[in-house]
């Protein structure tokens, strides 16, 4: 990567972390946890990094192994993070 | 000019025309003033207090002899007698209820204000002793409600059972009527409020009181503040609604008067007959015949097991507010009218125009010559 | 790159975005993690479309199994265990982070024995470190709160040594590793320590702080996405990391003030015991501590709320307040009332003379007798300034002076706040054991100014 | 077992011993009532009320021949008379100024609880008599003096001068004092306390009157509730204070009793003197001696231009809610110590012990016994 | 690019994020103001570090000129100028745009006559629309604040078809030009059909909602900027100029809110009417309504109140509400009192009864006598309901029924602002000229609901 | 400019306006108008566009003359701007 380039990401990463700070400022603090557990199936993005890593030929090579591990994990996370935070937010339904 | 003040002779009254601090402002603007020893035993003010603001005091012989005297009630035809041929008297008079004491004023030329009759003119207010009066009478008819009431006002929920709240009851919101109302609410008690005024309903919910409506009816006049004509059909229809109230009240208060005019009856004795045992009215109006059927004058009675109190002078039994307000009120009557030179006779003008009785011999105010017919 | 899958990501990134800021608020939370899981489908969409048909099998052959197993915890578990849970959850992305940042550096320095330019050789390290510790660190809260491991704190001597250590070495490892790119063995090294470090900045925690320390690993795992992003120079993992990262500290930095302590405390590792309210003397009473803000919330979802005012409403002249709360939840049609205890206060109708200044209505004042069956039926009892005439020993402690006398049931509501100063005894002097209650919340503080704040919340909602 | 209900013969009663909604829960509990005729007739309670809820109304004779014989006020010895041998009787007794009734009773062997005796704890508090009549009379006082005073309670400012509040002044804050505090101030009063607790500060501002802290002085030792021991260098501090305060009090209102003892004078002759004329003191503690030097029981006297109130009976004047009140303390009680099968007589439990004076003629209350060195 | 440069302007962009945030709150807003002026200047800076030597002279002349009659204006006007002015500078920053945009255009078209790419030609086409309609719009609202032109609206029929034909004109142009780079007549249309639309949109619009339109035209100078940093590929002018449109479309809603129109309406143009409160009869008297924040804002500045209640505080039951708002200005140390006059309500001691039931000491409440000759050196009197008793009338016209009765100099304070639900009347039925008074402002609805407003306003300042 | 860098770019503008819409979503009403000035000093950065615009040769070419207007009227708004929201937000300074 060149220095052009990552001072392009850099503007996406400043961006996108006030961007974090700020939506968080407000939040009320029976949402805390079933906020974590949904910003934590968003890290869960790196599945598209495992996806891409996977794309390899050849078992033989570890960094296809360390891909499918990293798809299988990633997956674990983003499927069963949605979930969770799912069924913690269908209680919070008035009845 | 010299000011008299004389002592009270009505029974009951204990007020007293001028205070000291009054006095001071009158003998400021020029004035000398003159009272009549005792005048303010009743009121708590002594002689010496009088003298210490600048006042003499003076046999009432002396008194009656100043170019302008001062009363709360109005003059008897003996203490006309004792006035200065052509001065000035000043005090409530009421003058279409004594044509005889006319007469001896018109005799000795006698010029007569009356508090009574001065114009409630937004200017005029603060020579407005009716108001003044009947705003302490409305306080003090709750406190004299309260306590011959065998219960108390407010809510309390005690360790021995929770004692209701007392119902109170007001007839009419006028001036004594509201003051009634915030009176009893601040003391807790529950406070509906009936009148023929329909822009009383909102001055009576500012104070937190219920205002009694008298649906789908109209027929109510209103003129110059006063309710001028009243249909039938509202009157029968504001009675039912009362009769279904009354039952639950535990004091009834009466304010409803109508200037020259007997006081409509309110409360008939069969209400009363409705009335749980133990409650009470006060009649504020018994002195012009009584809101109430069976009330009477200057007395306390018990009938059908509830207590109706007639006590026909209100303002008197509060003495030092009652006389430090009236006595505002006459001396900025007597500071518009004269200064220390003398009366300015502005005849046309409102205020002198309104409140001026006798002049120079003649019965010169025109409503009260309407009712004596004269 | 085409610029179709470039938009997608951009769409993917938008709807993080959107759906992150519908989890602010209790009625939007649940839609905003469907657009967020929208968001994340779309970016799994238009990654897959790009790899090579050969190797589509292998990838949803993965994402089947992962997803099946992600699912089926999901669903199984016990709504309480849900924080080990997520735990266990942002503990796989950090190992997830690991991997492909790994994955991608062999590739490149093994397999195809290329050098990589420095920017991408530090991404892959910080990928790994922070993968590692978000890893490592997880697994242990998991252990911790699940009470497969002992929640006390485990400490030993020069802990902090040790970290400091082991992270100077990680930036050695580093810089050791961008130098020597062809032996692998550095970089492996660094994946052990960053797994250790884990480990050891999470130990020494004690488990009433786990939840900060997850919502801190959580950010973390994003960060690791973050890196990895830099490594594949991938904007929606940027974008997304980024997010999940700052919006994670700032929860971590909120969760950390609610519960009095500070960030760098945390972010040191070793930040302690629990704070607990001890009562002065007597049998020790654990409460629950709550906010203002989450009072106001538990005032906004509740449909019926009971007010046991007591002789602290008095002290504080808290009855103008306590109407203004009313005239909030009334505005929310929250049927609001008054249970008057006969004795609460110093003097009989004490409560009665002071909320009818405060122009409350007669109606909606309860005498005890007729409000104590209904306090089973309603969602939040709100106590202020009470206690004596709240103390359940009054029904179960023949020992106690104040048994026999009838108290109001608050004790049987779903929820009970009680706003006092401190853990202080009431007139008899005894411990109320109803704080301790676990439908038991306490609002610590003057009952007019907390109230106050409570009601400026509401009126922010 | 039958419940009798005497009509109360001392003057100024008007209360009663159990009122028909008490009645019914004592019927329910499965006991029989027999009231005497014209019981309730002071409380507006009639006749027929009572047998509305099921109680038998009869002669005085027959009443007083039942099991248990209830009244407020304490037996006389013509009444233990025409008591049944070996029965009970429940009555405010203040056993320790009777000796002579406690004789009579014991003579025939009748168990007499008293409801000034029973211990104040938490779970007797349905059955502290003193406590709800305390808190009447602390309202009742209010309007007593209200309704002396010659102005009115609050700040009014009208067109006719500003009527500046009144000052109450209230010595102890017990319950009545409390009671009193938070009276004046709903209807508008400035209100000045002064007790000897120190802890009274904190709730006399929570009804908002002012308190009176005596500075930079301690020695009030204070035991379950009531002050035990009180320095005179504070007495001494107080005094000054008060004495400051007095001169602008317009309605002084002391509620200060010492269980068993003579009243503390806590309002001396030359404070009286150097209050305003027209102000007014009502003092509750009249029957035990008197905070006031100069109250005169069950009086009204003016001295030194300031009347001075001596009610010994205040809850008497508010019979509705007091028996209302005092009937469920005594039914509570009675439920306490009995069921339709009879007493149970457990010795030990504090209620009965604290309430119990004469058991199998013995005089059985330690604290009377102290009192009357028996 | 320089990389330097690069992050100098990535600071820069940071530097206008944080100097915004820190403008949303009081105490930090000048602060803030610094913050994003230094972005401003290193943004400069690392552009002109990029210049050819010989054109420095050029540019440094330029911008001293500019800066030189920025900074005169700026100290120049009056306070209450300060709007108009910045509309003036708002439509330069427009103008500048359409500039920029024109130069790179030309320069590449037409002096290097190459073709530029659809992107590029579609961004210059954007800044040339947007930066002209700013200029000219900004330009006629400054003219209108400044009363060089009538503020009434001015409208025609079909205005709005109009609007909508030159959008298409715009938006054909667009097409056209691209499709002709080298035929530049089609873009020099474009810029008068922008500069036309940005007149006729403004004005039909009246001048009380010109506060709102310049708020708009400051976001659409914002988009400008924007699009011109997609013409020059320059990533700090995308950043700030998208940051100054998105804060100016949310402010421009905020405002909207405040004055109870729909945005929808203010982008349509042609919002039309100032809302204009007149008598029911006799002469007619003009006011100035104010809004509840503006009010707030008054109360927050002031360092003397005085209340003048009168029967419609009593009909509003405001006095609760009231005893928030002293509670409010005390905190702010702001010496805040109650005139009461002698007639106010309905019956004597009327404000009397129902201030002490708020609990509102007695000391605070001041005769007229005594509190009428200070009135003249207070900075706000709040007249809640009251109408007679503060009538001048009564002082100056001898006609009037209340002629001779005392009133409140309410009238001689700085600003007064006065609470009731219309132009209604009094109890003496007249006419209030105090009400058109310059020192006025009518702060119309229920006085209970519009103090309540006041004071949440006042809690979040 | 090729779709790539558009893309980037468009990363940017979003990140970026929704980082604007939610810094001001708070903003107290006192403050609207100095930040409305402030922020449309902070619009001034075309300047930088006009610096670029103005680094050109040749007088006698309009794109010059253009930057050269440019660059003045952007200085005008910047630096006018920025002065007269300090103006505003001295009065702010409590007495
Ligand atoms: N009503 C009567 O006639 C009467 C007469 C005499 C005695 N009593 C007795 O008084 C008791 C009344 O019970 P209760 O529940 O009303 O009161 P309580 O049991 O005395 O408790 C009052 C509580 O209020 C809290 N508090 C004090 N100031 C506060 C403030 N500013 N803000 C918030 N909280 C504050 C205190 O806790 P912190 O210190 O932790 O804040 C205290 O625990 C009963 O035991 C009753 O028997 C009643
Ligand atoms: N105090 C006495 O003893 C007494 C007795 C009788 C008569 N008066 C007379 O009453 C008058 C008293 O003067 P004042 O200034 O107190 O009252 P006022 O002149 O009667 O004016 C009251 C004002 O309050 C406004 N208002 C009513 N409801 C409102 C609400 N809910 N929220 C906000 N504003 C409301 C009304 O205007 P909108 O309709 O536009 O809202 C009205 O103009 C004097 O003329 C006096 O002479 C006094
Ligand atoms: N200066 C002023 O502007 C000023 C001052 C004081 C009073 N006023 C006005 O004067 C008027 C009368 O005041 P007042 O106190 O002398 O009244 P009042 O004593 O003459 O009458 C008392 C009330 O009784 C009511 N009433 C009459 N007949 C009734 C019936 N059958 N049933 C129920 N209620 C009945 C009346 O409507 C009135 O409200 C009011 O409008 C008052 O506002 C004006
Ligand atoms: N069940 C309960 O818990 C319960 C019920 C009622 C009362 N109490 C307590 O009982 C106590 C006494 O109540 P009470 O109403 O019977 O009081 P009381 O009638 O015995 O005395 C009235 C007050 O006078 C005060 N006093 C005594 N000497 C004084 C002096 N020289 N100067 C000024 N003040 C003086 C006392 O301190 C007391 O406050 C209080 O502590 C009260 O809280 C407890």
């Amino acid at each position: 990567m060149n220095a052009e380039g990552l001072i392009i990401l850099l503007y996406v990463l400043v961006l996108a972390s006030y961007l974090g700070f700020e939506l968080i400022a407000k939040v009320p603090p029976t949402l805390h946890t079933p906020l974590m557990s949904g910003s934590n199936a968003i890290s869960g993005i790196t599945i598209v990094g495992a996806i891409l890593a996977t794309n390899e030929l050849g078992y033989t090579q570890l960094s296809k192994w360390l891909g499918m591990l990293a798809l299988i994990l990633a997956a674990i996370n983003v499927a069963g993070g949605y979930a969770v935070t799912d069924r913690m937010l269908k209680m919070f339904k008035k009845k | 000019m010299k000011i008299g003040v004389l002592k009270e002779t009505k029974g009951h009254e204990t007020r007293v025309a001028l205070t000291p601090d009054v006095v001071k402002q009158v003998i400021k603007k020029g004035f000398e003033v003159c009272v009549e020893t005792g005048a303010g035993d009743l009121a708590a003010i002594s002689d010496a207090d009088f003298q210490a603001a600048g006042a003499q005091v003076c046999s009432k012989a002396e008194a009656s002899q100043s170019d302008v005297v001062l009363k709360v009630n109005s003059f008897t035809e003996e203490e006309v007698a004792g006035l200065k041929e052509g001065s000035i008297c000043i005090s409530f008079m009421y003058a279409y209820t004594i044509p005889s004491v006319i007469d001896a004023l018109n005799a000795k030329k006698i010029s007569a204000f009356s508090m009574d009759a001065v114009p409630r003119i937004s200017r005029a207010q603060k020579m407005d002793a009716l108001s003044s009066q009947a705003n302490l009478a409305g306080y003090k008819t709750v406190i004299l409600g309260a306590n011959a009431l065998g219960k108390i006002f407010p809510l309390m929920m005690t360790a021995a059972g929770t004692i209701t709240p007392t119902r109170v009851l007001i007839f009419g919101a006028g001036v004594a009527g509201l003051q009634a109302v915030a009176t009893a609410k601040r003391l807790g008690a529950v406070v509906e409020v009936t009148d023929v005024r329909p822009e009383t309903k909102e001055q009576v919910e500012s104070l937190g009181g219920r205002f009694l409506t008298v649906e789908g009816v109209e027929g109510v006049k209103v003129e110059g503040g006063y309710a001028k004509e009243v249909s039938a059909e509202f009157l029968q229809k504001q009675k039912e609604l009362v009769e279904a109230k009354i039952k639950d009240a535990d004091l009834v208060i009466t304010t409803a008067l109508v200037i020259g005019k007997k006081a409509p009856v309110l409360v008939s004795e069969d209400m009363v007959k409705s009335m749980k045992a133990g409650s009470v009215i006060v009649d504020m109006a018994v002195e012009s015949g009584g809101n109430c059927a069976v009330s009477e004058i200057n007395k306390t009675v018990v009938k059908h097991g509830v207590t109706i109190i007639g006590e026909s002078n209100l303002p008197a039994l509060l003495p030092v507010n009652a006389s430090q307000l009236y006595a505002t009120n006459i001396s900025t009557l007597l500071f518009h009218l004269a200064d220390k030179e003398g009366f300015k006779w502005e005849m046309e003008e409102e205020i002198t125009k309104g409140s001026l009785i006798t002049h120079q011999g003649a019965l010169v105010h025109e409503f009260t010559k309407t009712i004596l017919n004269k | 790159m085409n610029i179709y899958i470039q938009i997608a990501y951009l769409v993917a990134s938008i709807l993080f975005i959107a759906g992150i800021k519908m989890m602010n608020k209790t009625k939007e939370a649940r839609k905003g993690n469907l657009v967020s899981s929208v968001g994340m489908l779309i970016a799994i969409l238009a990654t897959v479309v790009q790899v090579q048909a050969i190797t589509l099998v292998d990838i949803l052959g993965c994402m089947v199994v992962g997803s099946a197993i992600g699912l089926y915890f999901a669903y199984k578990v016990e709504m309480t265990e849900i924080p080990e849970m997520v735990a266990l959850f942002n503990g796989f992305g950090g190992l997830a982070s690991v991997a492909v940042a790994l994955s991608d550096y062999w590739l490149k320095t093994q397999e195809q024995a290329i050098n990589v330019d420095a920017i991408t050789a530090v991404s892959v390290a910080l990928s790994i470190f922070i993968g590692g510790i978000t890893f490592t660190g997880s697994i242990v809260a998991y252990l911790k709160l699940g009470g497969k491991i002992s929640g006390k704190p485990i400490m030993f001597g020069g802990q902090h040594m040790v970290n400091l250590l082991l992270l100077i070495a990680a930036i050695g490892l580093t810089v050791v590793s961008i130098m020597n790119q062809a032996d692998p063995i550095f970089i492996l090294i660094l994946v052990a320590v960053s797994l250790l470090l884990g480990i050891l900045t999470v130990i020494p925690i004690g488990g009433a702080d786990m939840p900060v320390v997850i919502s801190l690993l959580n950010s973390y795992s994003g960060m690791a996405a973050c890196t990895t992003g830099f490594v594949l120079n991938n904007n929606v993992l940027i974008v997304a990391g980024a997010l999940v990262g700052a919006s994670g500290i700032i929860l971590t930095q909120i969760m950390c003030k609610a519960m009095n302590r500070s960030l760098v405390n945390v972010l040191l590792g070793g930040f302690g015991q629990t704070a607990s309210a001890a009562a002065a003397d007597g049998p020790e009473i654990t409460v629950k501590e709550v906010g203002v803000e989450e009072a106001a919330m538990l005032f906004d979802s509740a449909t019926s709320v009971i007010v046991v005012p007591g002789y602290g409403m008095a002290v504080a002249q808290a009855q103008h307040v306590i109407r203004e709360l009313s005239e909030q939840c009334e505005k929310r049609n929250i049927d609001f009332r008054f249970a008057i205890h006969p004795v609460a206060g110093r003097m009989p109708g004490h409560m009665n003379v002071l909320l009818a200044e405060a122009n409350i209505s007669y109606d909606k004042l309860i005498e005890m007798d007729d409000i104590n069956d209904d306090f089973s039926n309603t969602d939040l009892v709100f106590v202020v300034g009470a206690n004596d005439v709240v103390n359940p020993a009054a029904r179960t402690n023949p020992q106690s002076p104040i048994f026999g006398m009838p108290i109001l049931n608050a004790d049987k509501a779903r929820t009970v706040i009680v706003s006092k100063r401190s853990m202080g005894k009431g007139y008899a002097g005894v411990e109320n054991e109803l704080f301790g209650y676990p439908n038991c919340l306490m609002l610590f503080g003057d009952a007019k100014q907390t109230i106050t704040k409570v009601v400026n919340e509401m009126k922010e909602m």
